[in-house]
């Protein structure tokens, strides 16, 4: 028997704090099996925000720092021009990255920082409690949206990756989900290009990752996959959202 | 070596340089825009990096994922810069990480003014984010003793992992001055950091954090950091000028300290025995340096650029044994040596009627 | 000796490095010296200015409330800083662009058409500002004409020190015309 | 070796991984684990197929799947 | 009017309804994430607006400009976006705006953690943003007293056109108590604001502002700030709580306080004569209150969730007259009467000691 | 004998500290003759930001708040909610816009609100002194690119303009320029759209204004006027990046 | 009198809202109250719980440290609070959901199948918790039944107090059980 | 009443109008203003044809212009 299914090496054999269904452990997973693949667990940095994946430093098995709510990117640009030779990414949360951190990501695009962004759009602050987000879709009722949210008082959803799109530093911008196994294989290449990229030194990779937040949604783990494929994604569509031109790589 | 001119804030980030830093974080702001600008040009010299950031939030957060890294990093601002930087220099003692931080101060609240103050001492000295934590805060009074401190400066903050800042101002960053720049030292002794984040080559992950849920788990964090803070008393540092037999003594910090020094040598001139305590160190602040200074003192006071914060921690540290008054200006105008001796000779005329009775 | 000089003019006019140049002179002298300029958001064009201080002591503050010599090179400085003049002090004004008469009495006033000069004896109007530092010199004698020169070969980089020469005239011209004044 | 193992004291009970297998093999154990929750689990591996989509979509690690050799290569 | 059990942070959130709050700009934030929960509920419903902002800098700055318009305005956070706001609010401080800033305060530095602490007293008190100026501070011990005090905080944010801190923490956000809520009147009388910016009509424009480029503008601005800081003294308060003949005082402000009360109880069980005196202005600290309650002391003892920092205001505004000591926990733990309790006998006996000498 | 052309009562009779030739005293005054024209004067709050424009309050015969160095746009929301019926503006720099406010832009056109940016880029910190901002051009020397800005130190300029039209909660996004007589008219038509958006309550509204900095460019006012024409146009195109569909209005 | 109760169990079991009713209840009897829950970003399905402080006197610190009295509603709650139980205290447990036997000798234990007994007697497991909370009443004495029937009418909206009777039957038959073990 | 006015003394010699004039009639002073500056200034008015691109451009409100009013209308 060969095994073709385990734990990647990059991830630590520590229970997470997740709840039951959350895809937060889906896209950790990726991120770490991406990792192994590639060979560089020992020259991988990462960059743990403030949301429910602040303690992603305990699941990773890397180098790692956490990073004040939405300072991700300005952190993770400390690290790369310290590190120029190691692989750096940041993992955060829609409320870290659209929200708070929203200068930061843009700038280190701008700047074409070389490094790996992982996006969880979960359209939610799970950490806190199920507060609206940038990315909280019209009529979704939340803590604090609670006639659910409407453009006229809440303003409209942000699409990060087609904004991020518009900047000439970032290489490659894509939108995956992993709402399913063939969407989950997805993600991982689309991760792992961004990987690559970064190694290649070409600058600024971005992966916005749909993801589920079932317990703020109030939805079992099951419903709110078929959540996030049915209300989610004509928000925010899937795909390559910026590529270097073809035969550049 | 020879003395050249130099203009503070050049002299400062030539000294950062010969001090090992190889990275720089920062966002304009007058009056220290000097730093910058020479940095600008001269780290790329040496190999280093220039990043001017978005915004004072992400320059200290790019200081705080370099420090982690392991390297000599810097950032510099003034007022409302520092005061964005709240939040990050939280974290940066939280997470017990080595950098240095300059503050040239201006004239506050608010946009205020772009003139030299001393209003963010308590900003610096209590901890102007949130949470129980100090920054070692150094302040030079003149360009050679900020060239100077800037060693000692990355020194302390390896040594302690802990923050330090500068606290120096406009003045201070925009003068001239004849220093003498320490040597290119090419064999820094830069102490190792097996914490830093560098890829887990063949050992256990490192991680920078200042997360402790548990709330014991972040009271034992709190009380290793108080003994630090302890510890740090030993550093503490002042000079003292002309205080043996001082019955009046000045106490001031940085660009004040230079015009009550004059103050001294006036009032001795007009027969007054006058003296001046300068802390070098404001945290930890110079106590015992500052009781004998004032042994044998009638009166003690305060020249300040600030509405009297400087006073409240004279007076701490003396524990009231000595009344302490206020002699300051503020937003931007320099305490003149005139202002300060007619302070004097309304305190030593209402001493002499004090003896009377 | 403690001299306090401020140097004013428009943004263009060199003010700065003539301060600078001022300040190097007297560290040639091994005096303790300081420079500072004027910062802020005023307007480019406007005026610009900066305080020197020589002395034979630590310089307590380099900012200069009351300035025993002022050089003034255009009308809005004259009018700004005269008032805060130390009575008995030296008033260096560069005639060639102020037609305006000083008020104070009590100072001392050296009037010199610096760029007239410059142009007609030294073909160069830009060493205009050297005749009046040549002026001071001899007016005050805080620093001698060595070390002035001096500190030129060191804040004019070594690929203008063919232009040691022609400075050093403009200084020894100003210093003519004063000693004439005396 | 099971083609398809489940550890179960990591299993959150979920139903991800249930909802993904094509041959709708996984079950949820009637029993709690240690965390509370009924563990999944695949009683009749021989209609596993190793595809390996249970444990894409598990977010907890839980389960390791294994592919028969073949014969040749 | 009937008690009824409410969570701090919704009380907090009502009361300030109750006092003519109509806007809410804030970002979430453990632990006081209820009162933005609450507010977004509760204030369509009086006509208000609750805006989620980008962040706690947006917050503070949508309080600055709805304030400059002559709303009764507030916003509310904890430790790392108090650290963020406080360039927002020293602008706020220096163009005079009247606004309520809540800290629910929780374990720092850094991210530290998310239970109950007063690690941010220095920053409250002190002004932890750069520039000369001061926050009005109050303390509420209990629900009653949160909900009391926001009325006042914001009477007093227009008296005084000052932004006033309402400085909580975990605990009194988190928890439920019974509370009666003052009745909702609709006749308040808020103070007309003729300086606020609502368009020029008929009249010169009004200008919000901070900025002084002139120096000696600026100081008088300064000076103008102080003597308001100087005037504020007269709101004061204290409590006091049996210290009459008590020759050990306990001082505390807020949950630690409550702790506090209990052992003097208990203490006085004991036969001990211990009292407590606790702040509830913490700028202006109540300073005659607090001497003249610990007129019979031979010993003080700060109770505090902090590393030491209100232990430096009780010296201070005691003139070292009495030796202040100190008990504390810090990090999210909470001092039990046990610990205190402890800590006293030490002192009763060291004091035993003593006198026999 | 008609005026056609005079002071217009938005602006007050104050000399403005800029230096001679630059163009943020053009852009002052049409945004003061729209109001004019639109007879909103006694019913206008501005917000000045934090650079050269930052004694906008002493120039414009309005209220004014000033705000933080890019926290315009939160400063605008704040007084913009209080006063609905009111015209309400901000006007801000490129560093103040794009580089330390960018997330309060962003936010601000994502929810919609309903106030017009006036926003001056000029490719510089003016105030400071002459650094890059997030807008100096590939090559541009600046204080703090001193070689000339290198992507590959300092990143890529941004086209804010460009990335704010893909936000929803944006109605009228559009860049105009004031190097030459016509263009002034057209950026005067652009603010004059702008404002009347916002009287009908359509949403947020912004107008980039390219502008000159001489000082800093090191260049006599007529020579950054044809330094704007020749070399930021190319970079940052000149026309409407969004506008309400046709017939809308 | 001094109650220091902690409630715990999994997330959804309803703990909080068992331990608000508890405090309205000594509300209406005057005394003082207060309820804390613990918060945190524990993972969800994962333990809650809460203290509620009943007393004669103004409540110092509503966190508590040392309960004395536990109530569990699954394992690990048990396994996390029986060891901070004050000696002499009260335990009572959720004995249809907890398999494993306290280690502590020094409290008191009341073991109530209480989902069994609802569904069983009362057709409607979810009204188990009011089961535990008879108990409670008649074990510490703390509240009256009749508090807390006052308290549900306050927390239980209008629309669903057709529930009121139901709930009372199931205090009533918790008050039934404890005492015949007392 | 002129056609083009200049406020002398708020001109900075910019140049700006003088670059801006399609008749090229703008020209700029010998003397200095009060603030230092050579104020822009016409001198044939005649020329002037009130197109008012002179004060377009002007960033300091210096211009004002004027045109004859039409015999009729
Ligand atoms: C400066 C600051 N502001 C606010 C918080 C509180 N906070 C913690 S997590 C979070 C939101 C997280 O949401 P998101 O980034 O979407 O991550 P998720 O939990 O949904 O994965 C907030 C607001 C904080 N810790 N620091
Ligand atoms: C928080 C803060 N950071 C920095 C500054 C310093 N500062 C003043 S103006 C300015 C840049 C202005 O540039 P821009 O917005 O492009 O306006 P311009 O002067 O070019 O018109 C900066 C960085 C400040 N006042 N406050
Ligand atoms: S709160 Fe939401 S995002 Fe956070 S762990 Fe739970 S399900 Fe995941
Ligand atoms: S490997 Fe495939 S077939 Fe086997 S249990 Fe998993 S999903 Fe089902
Ligand atoms: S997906 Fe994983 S955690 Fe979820 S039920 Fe299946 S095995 Fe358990
Ligand atoms: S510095 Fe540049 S932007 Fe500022 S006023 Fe001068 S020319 Fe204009
Ligand atoms: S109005 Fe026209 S023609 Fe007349 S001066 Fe001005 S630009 Fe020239
Ligand atoms: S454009 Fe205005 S300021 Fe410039 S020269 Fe002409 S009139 Fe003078
Ligand atoms: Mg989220
Ligand atoms: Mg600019």
């Amino acid at each position: 028997m060969i095994t073709v299914f385990e734990r990647p090496k990059s991830l630590t054999s520590a229970k997470t704090h997740y709840c039951p269904g959350c895809t937060h452990g889906i896209i950790h997973r990726l991120v770490a099996e991406v990792i192994d693949e590639l060979g560089v667990r020992e020259k991988t940095i990462g960059v743990s925000p403030v949301g429910c994946s602040v303690l992603a430093y305990n699941y990773f098995n890397l180098d790692m720092q956490q990073a004040a709510h939405g300072r991700a990117p300005a952190v993770a640009t400390g690290i790369k021009r310290v590190n120029r030779d190691k692989v750096v990414f940041t993992y955060q949360g829609d409320g870290d990255l659209a929200s708070i951190g929203t200068a930061e990501i843009i700038h280190a695009a701008a700047r074409g920082e070389n490094f790996t962004t992982i996006f969880v759009n979960n359209a939610i602050y799970g950490m806190t409690g199920g507060q609206m987000a940038p990315t909280t879709l019209l009529e979704q009722v939340s803590q604090t949206s609670p006639q659910g949210r409407d453009p006229s008082l809440q303003g409209y959803p942000i699409r990060m990756s087609e904004m991020l799109a518009t900047i000439d530093g970032a290489v490659f911008i894509a939108r995956v989900s992993v709402h399913n196994p063939q969407e989950v294989s997805k993600a991982k290449k689309a991760i792992k290009k961004a990987f690559e990229l970064q190694q290649a030194g070409r600058g600024f990779t971005l992966i916005e990752v749909l993801s589920t937040c079932p317990t703020n949604w109030g939805l079992s783990p099951r419903e709110a996959l078929k959540w996030l494929a049915d209300k989610m994604i004509p928000v925010y569509p899937l795909g390559v959202k910026k590529t270097p031109e073809e035969g550049e790589i | 070596m020879v003395k050249v001119l130099m203009k503070g804030n050049e002299a400062l980030a030539e000294a950062a340089v010969r001090a090992g830093c190889r990275y720089f974080f920062g966002y304009p702001i007058t009056p220290q825009n000097e730093i910058p600008h020479y940095l600008a040009k001269r780290l790329p010299e040496v190999g280093g990096v220039f990043v001017q950031a978005e915004s004072e939030i992400a320059a200290i957060n790019m200081v705080y994922g370099a420090a982690g890294s392991g390297a000599r990093v810097m950032t510099s601002s003034s007022g409302p810069g520092i005061s964005l930087k709240q939040e990050g220099i939280s974290y940066i003692a939280g997470a017990e990480l080595p950098c240095v931080i300059v503050n040239m101060q201006r004239g506050g609240p608010g946009l205020g003014g772009i003139q030299p103050a001393q209003s963010d001492y308590f900003q610096a000295v209590k901890g102007g984010g949130h949470g129980d934590y100090r920054l070692l805060v150094l302040a030079p009074a003149t360009i050679q003793e900020m060239v100077d401190l800037m060693g000692k400066a990355f020194d302390l903050a390896d040594e302690y992992r802990n923050p330090v800042m500068i606290l120096g101002d406009g003045i201070l960053g925009q003068m001239m001055e004849a220093v003498e720049l320490p040597s290119e030292d090419l064999s820094l002794k830069i102490p190792s950091k097996p914490w830093a984040t560098t890829g887990a080559k063949g050992r256990t992950p490192n991680i920078i954090n200042s997360l402790y849920l548990d709330p014991l788990e972040l009271e034992k964090h709190n009380l290793h950091l108080r003994n630090k803070y302890e510890q740090m008393r030993q550093e503490s540092m002042g000079e003292t000028y002309k205080t043996e037999d001082a019955e009046l003594v000045l106490v001031g910090y940085g660009s004040a300290a230079r015009v009550a020094k004059a103050v001294v040598d006036q009032g001795r001139a007009r027969g007054l025995k006058v003296g001046l305590f300068r802390p070098i160190t404001l945290f930890p602040f110079p106590k015992d340096d500052l009781q004998k200074a004032c042994r044998q003192a009638n009166d003690v006071i305060t020249v300040e650029m600030s509405l009297g914060q400087l006073i409240e921690d004279v007076r701490y540290n003396l524990e009231f044994k000595v009344p302490v008054h206020y002699c300051g200006r503020v937003g931007g105008m320099i305490p003149t040596t005139r202002d300060i001796l007619a302070k004097i000779e309304v305190l030593a005329n209402l001493q002499g009627e004090g003896e009377k009775v | 000796m403690l001299q306090e000089i401020i140097l004013a003019g428009f943004g263009g006019q060199g003010v700065m490095s003539m301060g600078q140049l001022l300040a190097y002179a007297g560290l040639e002298e091994n005096k303790y010296v300081s420079w500072i300029p004027s910062y802020g958001p005023e307007m480019r064009g406007g005026t610009a200015n900066c305080s020197v201080t020589i002395s034979d002591k630590e310089v307590s503050s380099p900012i200069i409330t009351e300035p025993n010599t002022l050089i003034v090179l255009n009308r809005p400085s004259l009018e700004k800083f005269e008032k805060d003049m130390q009575p008995g002090g030296w008033l260096l004004l560069n005639s060639s662009l102020i037609d305006l008469e000083p008020q104070r009495q009590d100072v001392n006033v050296f009037k010199i058409p610096s760029v007239d000069i410059a142009s007609e004896k030294l073909n160069n109007s830009r060493v205009a500002n050297m005749i009046i530092l040549g002026a001071y010199i001899q007016l005050i004698g805080a620093v001698s004409l060595e070390s002035v020169v001096k500190a030129l070969k060191k804040v004019l980089p070594e690929y203008r020190h063919d232009l040691l020469p022609l400075n050093r005239q403009a200084l020894e011209l100003g210093i003519e015309l004063a000693r004439k004044v005396l | 070796m099971l083609k398809v193992e489940f550890d179960e004291d990591r299993c959150k009970g979920c139903e991800l991984c249930l909802e993904a297998c094509p041959k709708h093999i996984v079950s949820m154990a009637g029993h709690l684990n240690a965390m509370g929750f009924h563990p999944a689990t695949v009683l009749d591996q021989e209609k596993c197929i190793s595809c390996g989509f249970c444990a894409r979509m598990c977010p907890d690690v839980v389960i390791t799947v294994r592919k028969e050799e073949k014969e040749n290569g």
